[in-house]
C-alpha cells in the first residue's frame, strides 16, 4: 500500500494541523510517512498546500500523483484535481467550498455541519476531517486524543474530548458513504515508528550533542531549529537568544564558545551573508561554533518560503582571507542527527566552524524510521577546563604539531585567555612580522586542512556496480534519487552517489568515487539549482566534467514521477 | 608587586600624547585597588587605537571586528559569570560600524561595562569623520566637513533607559573622577556605558586636550542620577560647558535574570549527560 | 477617477483585519489629495508584512532587503531630487536588524520620510518578539517572555535630534490625524518618522486593536513640538494612556544642502563631458 | 641605471612625504618609478619604509637589494644595511639617529642642523634630505617647488621658499661631500612622465567612467579611492557619502543606481564581507554597481595594512543564490584605469555587478607612463531617460532576448520603475509561481551569462612561445612574473601568462590559453596566497591541474630576487 493524500487550502484555514496530526497518527499506526509542505510567504490567504505518502514500506520522496484529495477550498479542487489518480477520492465539505460536485471521484462530508451537532467551534472541522481520513483508510481513533494533545497543547480536557467527537464523527461518515475500497490499509499489528523533520532533526542533533547556546535572528526556512530548541531550553538548560541581527547572532555565539560552551547559529542564505564576517572572525580566533544555513531560493529575498540549492560554492568559499571549515549537506533527517552531531565534534576536536547546508524542502520534510543508530552519536568534551594551571603555562595559539593548540575557559584557572582578529602570535597578541605570520598561517591553516579531510566520510554509494546510468548529488535529492534508482533497478543498470559531507572534499582514498564516477556509462549530475554548482566543485576537486545534468530551480523540490521523466529521457540518448 | 607591574602588558603602539594612556593606567589602578586578578578579568574590544587596549594589559581577551564588541561580551557574559566582562570600544566602532548592537546592547541590560574611547575622530584609519565629529570637522573623505550632526551618546543611552550612563574625560585633572566611574561601573550590576573623552593629538585638531579641558566640569553633588528628564536635559548640554560624572542610573532586570536556567549555575559549567538527553528525546518522537 | 482607483496596486496578501488595510488606505488619500502622480513618488520597503505595502498602491518601488530601507532611500535621495522618498518598514525591520541605519538616517536628516509599521510583533515569520514587545510577550522563540526591555522609538528619534518625530495609532477614530501627520511629513523638508502603531490580529495578542484604542489618546493642542525636553517627557508616557501626535520637530540642516553639488541640480540629471575631465586630469598625474 | 632607494623610519617621521615628492621628482625629470610602501597599522612609532626603485627604462617590481638606504633612525640601519648594495650608500644624520658612523659606506647629512642654520622647523629636514638625494643623484631642483606644493598643500610661499632652501643646502652637501660616484644620472633631455598608483588609478577610472555617487566606509587599502574622489567631488559634481558601516555603503549605492546614477562603493575584505548580502540584492533587482575590493591578509582583521590575494574565491562566489558578475584583477595602473572603466560599462550595459579587485601592494604602488591609451575609455549612457513615455508602456524587468530589460529612471516619466528582492514579475511585483521564477532565472542569469563572457579578454601572453617554464598568474603578481621572464629570457624559455579579466572565466575560443599551458614544459602558479584559490579556479573552469606553484602569504609582495630565486629552483627540478 503507498497512497499520498494532498491537503490543500488557504493560508490559516488550518491544514498545517491536520497534515501534523496525519502524519504522526500514520507514524503512530507503524506505517512510513514522508510528507512535504508548499506554502506562500502570507500568513492568511493565498493557497498552501500540505502532501503526506503514507505506506507499508519506507518512502523518501514526494509523488505527483495524489490518491486522496483533502479540500478546503473551491481553489484547490481546481488547481489539484488533474493529479489525481484513477482510483483517488477527492474530500471536501460543501459548505466549505461553498460548491456541491456530483462527480464520483467527490466525496462530500459535511465536517462543518458535525461541529455543529456537536455544539463546538467551526476550528474543530479539521478535527472531524482527519477522523473521516482515518476512518475511510481503516485505522482506529485509538491514539488520537494523545496525538491532537500534542498540538493542541494545553488546551485542556474539554477540548481534546469534543475534537474526539468530532472525528468519531467524521471517521463513521468516511466509512458509511463509500470511501473507495482501494485506499485502506490492512488491520495489522504494526510497531509505532518514530516521525521527525529536517529542522527538528538538526534541533535534536545539536541538542544531544551539548549544544548550550544558540543565538541567531528568525529566517525562513531555519526558525524551526530554533524554535525546536527555545522548546527545549529550559529543561536542558539552554541559552536561546534572539539577536537583533545576524551580525549579532553569531559574534555573539562566538563569545559564548570564547566563553565555554558548544554554540550554534541558524539561518538561511541572506543571513548568512551577513555573517560571512563573523566566519572569518571564527576562523582567526579558532573558535569552535556550529552553524546550519537552510537555504531558499535566492537571489536576495527570492522566495522566502521555498527551497533550492542555491549556495553551495558561496559558503564553501565564504569568508575573507583563508581558513579551513568544514560543510555538510545532510539528504534525510536520520543524516542530519548524525552530521549534527559529527558537525558538533569537528567543530570542537578541531577549533572550526562546522557548517550543516539544508533547504526548505529538507526541513519540513517528516521521515518515520524504525530507530536511528545511537552509537555513532559522540560526546566529547575537547575544551581544557583544569583549574590547576599556572598564568606562566598557557599560550591560547600553542604552535603544536596538529596546528590545534589547548583551548582554556576564561575564568576557571588563572590562565589568561587571549584571542585577537588580528594577526596574532602564541599568546594570541597582535604581531606584524612575516615569520609569525608565516607560522600561524601554517598552525590554523595549513596543518589543520589535511587532519580535517581525513574526518570526511567518502560518499554513499547505493545500485549496480557498473551503472549504465549513474545519479550523483548530494543534500535534499538524496530521496528523489535512491527511489528513482530503486524504480528503474529493473529495467537498467542504474545507481547513485549522494554526499553528505562535502568540505573538505572527501579523499578517494579509501573508495574511489571518481573512478565510478568515470566509469559509469552516463554520469548526471543532479541539482536543485540553476548554474550547476555541485558539478563545478567535482570538477574543481577532481578534475571531472559532467556531460549530463538535471536541475531545477522553480523553488520545488524534484517530485518522483517528473523526475524519472527526465531520467528516461536521459537514458533515450545513451 | 605595583599594578603598573601586576598589569603590565604590550608596549602601546599610540601616539606620544594620546589619550588612551591615561585611560590605560585609570584601568590598572583600578583593577588593582579592586584588587582583581587578570584572570578575573575579560576584556572584549573591537579594532581602533582604543581596542588595542587589552593587549597593553593583562586579562582574558576577545580582541573582535571593528564595531562588534558588545555581541561577543554579551555571548561572553549569557555564557560564563566567572569574570568581569568588560567591552572597550572607539566612537566609530561602537557609535558607527556597531550602532545597533549598542542599542540592543541597552535594551538586554546584560552584565557588561562599556567603555567608549570618544576621540570624535577615526584614530587608526588616519582621520575621516566619526558619528560624534563636529559639524566643521574636515577631512580628505569631509571636504566639506561632516554632512551628518553628531551623535549624542549620552541622550542616546538615557533614551534607551540604559541602566548606568556616564561620561568622563581622560584628562589628568579628571582622572581621579575617571578612576571612581569606572569603579562604579564595575560594581554595577547591569549594562553601564561610560563615554571617555579621549584627545587624539594626531588628527582631532578641533577637540584638543585643552578644547576639553576649558569645557568640561563635574555635576554637582546633588545631581541626581534617578531622574531621568533632568539626566536627559543635562545630556543636552554641550558646547562652551560640557558636565561630566554619572547622569544617569536605574536598577532595572538585568537579562541573565529573565533567562531561569542560568539562576543556578553559568553554563560553562554545567555537566552534560548525553544518554539522558537521548533516552527522553529520542522517545518523544514516536 | 478616484484615488482608491488611482492609486490602485496589488491584492493586498494580509490578513483580513490587519492594521496594514488603514495605514495603505490613508496614503492612498493623502497621495491624491496632494494631487501626487504615481511617478512622483519613491516608496522604499524592506521585507515584513508592512513592507509589501508598495506592492499595493502605484508607485516608483524599492522594495529592498530586511532592516536596509532606510540606506536605499538615502543614495536614491541623494541621487535623484524628482520624487518624494517614502520610506515603509516595520518595527523589526527598523528598530531591529536596521537599527543602525536609523540612528544614521536621523543624524543626516535627508529629505525622506520614514513610516514604521509597528505592530510589536515579527509577523511575516509568524510571531517572534520585536524589540518593541513588551516583556511578557511569550513566543515559540521566546518562551518566558522577551528578556530585553522593550525599545521607546519616539523616545530614542527625539534623543537623535530627529527633525520630525510623531506617532500615530492606524485605528478607525484615529485616521483623520494619522493622515494629517502623514501629510505634514511629506511637507516636512527633512527626515520625518511617525510610528504607526498597528494591529497584528493574528501574532499580538497583547497590543490588540482595543489595547491600542483604549489607551491611545492626541497631545494636547497646545503641546509645543518645537520644546525638545518636554517632547521627551511626553515620548515616556507609554502604558495606561499612550499620546499619539507630532511630538517634535526642528528646522535643522538638510543633508543635501551640505552638499555643495547639490545646489543647482540633482546628479541624475547632471551632462557628463569625459572628454573635459580626461584632459584635465590626465595632466594632473604628469 | 636602475637606483633602488629605501626610505626607513617611525610612522610620523615624514617617510611618507621623502617618498611621494622623491617618486614625483624623479617621474618629472623623465625617469621610470617602480615604489612600493611596508608600514604598520599605527599612526607613530614603529617602523615603516618606503621604497623607489628609479631608473631610465621602465620598472615594474621592487627589489631586495638597495643602493641607497635614506635611514632616519638607527633602528632602520640595522633592519635594512644587510639589503644594501656592494657601491651602495647609507645616508643619515648622527644628530637625528643619535649614532655616528664612520664606515666608509656612511654618509652623514648634518640635516637638523641646515634647518637651524635656515631658522625653520625641525619639520623641513625632510626636505633637504630630499635635496640631499637629488643633489647626489645629479637631478635639479627645478621642479622641486611645484612639487612639494602639492603635497604642503595651501600652506603659502614662505614655506615653499623655506623648503627649498633647505633642499638647496642638502643638495650641495651630498654633491660636495664623497657622494658614491656610481650612483649618478646622465643629465640627458628627458619628457616628464606620469606617475601614478593603484588606488588613484581606479579612483581616476572610475572619475572618466561619469562615477557620480560614492559610499564607503573607511578601510584600509581600500580608503585611497574615497579620498582621490572625495578631493574631486566639488569640481566634477560627485557625492561622495561616508557611510556608518559597510552594509549602508552597499545599500546606498544601489538606492543611487535606481536613482539613475552610476554608482561604486569601495572596501576590503571584511566590509566586502558585510557587503555579500547586499550584492545579492543588486542581482536580484539588476542594478548596475561597480565595487572596488582592495585586499589585505585575513582571516578577520589580519595584517591590516599589508598585502595579500586570498580572497579570490570568496569574491567570485559571493552572494547567496546565483546571480551573474563580472570580476576584475589589474595588474597595474594601466590595466586599474581601463578595467575600472570596462566595469562601470559592463555593470549598465548588462545591469550587473562589477568587481575590481586589488590589494595593498598594487594600491600603494607608483607606476610611470609616458601617456595612457585614452581611446579604449568609453563613456555611453544605458539608462532610459526619455521623459516622453507613458506609464502603461514599461515593465521594469521586460523579458528580452537578451536577458537585458530596459533601464528607466525614476521621476523623469510617467513611467513607474519597480524593482523587488523578492522574485517577481515583469513589472517587479513579487509573484511566488514556478513558471514565473523560471523565466525570470533565465532572464536575469542564464541569457545574460554567455553574453558577458564574450566580453571577456583573453589573458596577456608574455615570452617565448614554446616556454619551458610558463608563470601563471593575476592581479597584482604581474610586475613580479613580467620582469621575471625579461630576466631569464636570454638564458631559458620562459613566458608569462596573466589574467586581469577572470570572472566570467575568459572564453578560449580566440586564443586557447588552455592548450598554451597545458603544452608548457612547466605551468607554475604565481600566487600570494597559501592554499593556490588561483590555481582551484584554473582547474574548475578548464580541468588543468598545476604540478608547480609559488605562493606567499607572509603579508608582503614578491620581490625580484627571491622571486627569481625560486624560479630557478623550479627550473633545476625539471
Ligand atoms: C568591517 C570593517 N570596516 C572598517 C574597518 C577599518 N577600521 C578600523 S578602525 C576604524 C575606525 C576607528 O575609529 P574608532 O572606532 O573611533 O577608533 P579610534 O581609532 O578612533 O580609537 C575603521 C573604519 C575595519 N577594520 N573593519
Ligand atoms: C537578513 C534577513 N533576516 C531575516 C529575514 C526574515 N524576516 C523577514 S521579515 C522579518 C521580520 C518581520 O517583522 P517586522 O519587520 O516587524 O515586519 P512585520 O511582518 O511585523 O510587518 C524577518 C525576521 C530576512 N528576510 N532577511
Ligand atoms: S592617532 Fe590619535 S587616537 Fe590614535 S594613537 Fe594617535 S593620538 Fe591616539
Ligand atoms: S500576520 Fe499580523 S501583520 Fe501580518 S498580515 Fe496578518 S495581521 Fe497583519
Ligand atoms: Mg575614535
Ligand atoms: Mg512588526
Amino acid at each position: 500500500m503507498d497512497i499520498t493524500i494532498r491537503i490543500g487550502g488557504e493560508a490559516g484555514q488550518g491544514l498545517q494541523f491536520i497534515g501534523s496530526v496525519l502524519a504522526r497518527a500514520f507514524a503512530r499506526h507503524g506505517l512510513h510517512v514522508f510528507s512535504h509542505q508548499d506554502y506562500m510567504s502570507r500568513v492568511r490567504g493565498g493557497h498552501n498546500f500540505y502532501q503526506i505518502r503514507v505506506a507499508n514500506q519506507p518512502v523518501r520522496v514526494s509523488k505527483n500523483r495524489i490518491d486522496i484529495l483533502l479540500a478546503l477550498d473551491e481553489n484547490t479542487i481546481n488547481l489539484h484535481r488533474m493529479d489525481l489518480s484513477d482510483d483517488g477520492v477527492i474530500i471536501y465539505d460543501a459548505a466549505m467550498t461553498g460548491r456541491e460536485h456530483d462527480e464520483p471521484v467527490f466525496l462530500n462530508i459535511p465536517v462543518l455541519a458535525m461541529t455543529e451537532k456537536a455544539g463546538v467551534t467551526k476550528l474543530m472541522a479539521n478535527s472531524a476531517a482527519i477522523g473521516a481520513v482515518l476512518g475511510g483508510l481503516d485505522l482506529n481513533l485509538d491514539l488520537f486524543p494523545e496525538t491532537i494533545r500534542e498540538f493542541l497543547g494545553n488546551k485542556g480536557q474539554g477540548v481534546i474530548a469534543s475534537n474526539l467527537a468530532v472525528a468519531k464523527d467524521g471517521w463513521q461518515y468516511a466509512r458509511r458513504n463509500g470511501w473507495p475500497a482501494a485506499l485502506k490499509f490492512s488491520a495489522a499489528e504494526r510497531k509505532g515508528l518514530m516521525l521527525i523533520n529536517g529542522s527538528q532533526a538538526i534541533g535534536f542533533g545539536a541538542l544531544v550533542s551539548g549544544c548550550k547556546f544558540l543565538s541567531a535572528y528568525p529566517m525562513t526556512p531555519s526558525t524551526g531549529i530554533m524554535i525546536y530548541l527555545a522548546s527545549k531550553a529550559e529543561e536542558y538548560k539552554i541559552v536561546v537568544e534572539q539577536a537583533e541581527d545576524e551580525i549579532a547572532a553569531i559574534n555573539m555565539a562566538l563569545g559564548a564558545s570564547f566563553g565555554g560552551v558548544r554554540a550554534m547559529t541558524t539561518t538561511s542564505g541572506g543571513g548568512f551573508a551577513l555573517m560571512a564576517e563573523g566566519l572569518s572572525l571564527g576562523g582567526m580566533t579558532e573558535l569552535p561554533l556550529v552553524i546550519a544555513e537552510v537555504q531558499r531560493p535566492g537571489p536576495a529575498t527570492g522566495l522566502p518560503t521555498r527551497t533550492e540549492q542555491g549556495d553551495l560554492l558561496f559558503v564553501i568559499h565564504c569568508g575573507h582571507g583563508e581558513f579551513p571549515k568544514v560543510l555538510f549537506t545532510p539528504g534525510t533527517p536520520e543524516q542530519a542527527i548524525a552530521l549534527t552531531n559529527k558537525a558538533f565534534e569537528l567543530a570542537e576536536k578541531y577549533q572550526v566552524q562546522a557548517i550543516i547546508q539544508s533547504d526548505q524542502f529538507l526541513a519540513d520534510t517528516e521521515w518515520t524510521y524504525e530507530e536511528i543508530d545511537e552509537s555513532s552519536l559522540l560526546y566529547r568534551d575537547h575544551r581544557d577546563r583544569s583549574a590547576t594551571v599556572r598564568e606562566q603555562e598557557y599560550k591560547r595559539f600553542a604552535l603544536t604539531g596538529d596546528g590545534v593548540s589547548p583551548l582554556a575557559v576564561p575564568g576557571f584557572s588563572p590562565r589568561l585567555v587571549v584571542v585577537d582578529s588580528d594577526e596574532h602570535d602564541e599568546e594570541g597578541h597582535i604581531i606584524e612580522d612575516g615569520a609569525t605570520r608565516n607560522k600561524m598561517v601554517e598552525k590554523r591553516l595549513l596543518r589543520k586542512l589535511p587532519l580535517l579531510r581525513k574526518e570526511i566520510a567518502p560518499p554513499e554509494y547505493y545500485g549496480h556496480e557498473n551503472p549504465k546510468l549513474l545519479l550523483v548529488g548530494y543534500g535534499s535529492t538524496y530521496g528523489v534519487m535512491r527511489e528513482a534508482v530503486a524504480e528503474l533497478a529493473a529495467g537498467i543498470a542504474i545507481a547513485m552517489l549522494h554526499f553528505s559531507e562535502i568540505w573538505p572534499f572527501p579523499d578517494p582514498e579509501n573508495f574511489d568515487f571518481i573512478d565510478v564516477v568515470a566509469r559509469a556509462g552516463l554520469a548526471v549530475c543532479v541539482e536543485n539549482n540553476a548554474t550547476g554548482q555541485f558539478a563545478r566543485l567535482i570538477r574543481g576537486e577532481t578534475g571531472f566534467l559532467f556531460e549530463a545534468s538535471i536541475r531545477k530551480y522553480d523553488g520545488r523540490p524534484f517530485l518522483l514521477e517528473p523526475f524519472l521523466g527526465e531520467v528516461h529521457g536521459l537514458l533515450r540518448q545513451i | 608587586m605595583g599594578f603598573l607591574d601586576r598589569f603590565k602588558g604590550q608596549e602601546p603602539a599610540w601616539c606620544p600624547g594620546c589619550g588612551n594612556f591615561a585611560i590605560l593606567n585609570v584601568l590598572k589602578r583600578v583593577f588593582s585597588e579592586m584588587a582583581l586578578e587578570p584572570s578575573a578579568l575579560t576584556i572584549v574590544s573591537g579594532i581602533g587605537q582604543g581596542a588595542k587596549l587589552p593587549h597593553y594589559t593583562k586579562c582574558n581577551t576577545f580582541n573582535g571586528l571593528h564595531g562588534r564588541t558588545l555581541p561577543v561580551a554579551t555571548g561572553i557574559a549569557l555564557a560564563n559569570n566567572k569574570t568581569h566582562v568588560i567591552a572597550i570600544a572607539g566612537d566609530g566602532d561602537c557609535y558607527g560600524e556597531g550602532g545597533n548592537h549598542l542599542l540592543h546592547a541597552m535594551r538586554r541590560n546584560a552584565n557588561l561595562k562599556l567603555f567608549v574611547h570618544n576621540n570624535q575622530v577615526y584614530g587608526l584609519t588616519k582621520g575621516q569623520a566619526s558619528p560624534t565629529s563636529v559639524p566643521e570637522f574636515k577631512s580628505k573623505t569631509q571636504p566639506f566637513g561632516n554632512p551628518s550632526a553628531p551623535l549624542n551618546p549620552l541622550a542616546l543611552a538615557i533614551a534607551m533607559d540604559c541602566s548606568f550612563v556616564a561620561r568622563a574625560f581622560a584628562g589628568a585633572h579628571n582622572l581621579p573622577q575617571l578612576q571612581d566611574l569606572v569603579k562604579q561601573a564595575l560594581q554595577h550590576r547591569g549594562f553601564a556605558m561610560i563615554d571617555i573623552l579621549q584627545n587624539c593629538v594626531t588628527f582631532n585638531k578641533i577637540n584638543t586636550f585643552h578644547w576639553y579641558k576649558e569645557r568640561t566640569y563635574q555635576l554637582e553633588e546633588n545631581h541626581d542620577p534617578g531622574d531621568r528628564l533632568n539626566a536627559f536635559s543635562r545630556a543636552l548640554e554641550w558646547g562652551e560647558k560640557i558636565p561630566v560624572g554619572l547622569f544617569y542610573r536605574n536598577a532595572r532586570t538585568v537579562m541573565e535574570d529573565n533567562y531561569p536556567m542560568l539562576k543556578e549555575q553559568c553554563l560553562a559549567e554545567m555537566e552534560f549527560d548525553q544518554q539522558k538527553v537521548l533516552r527522553k528525546e529520542m522517545a518523544s518522537f514516536f
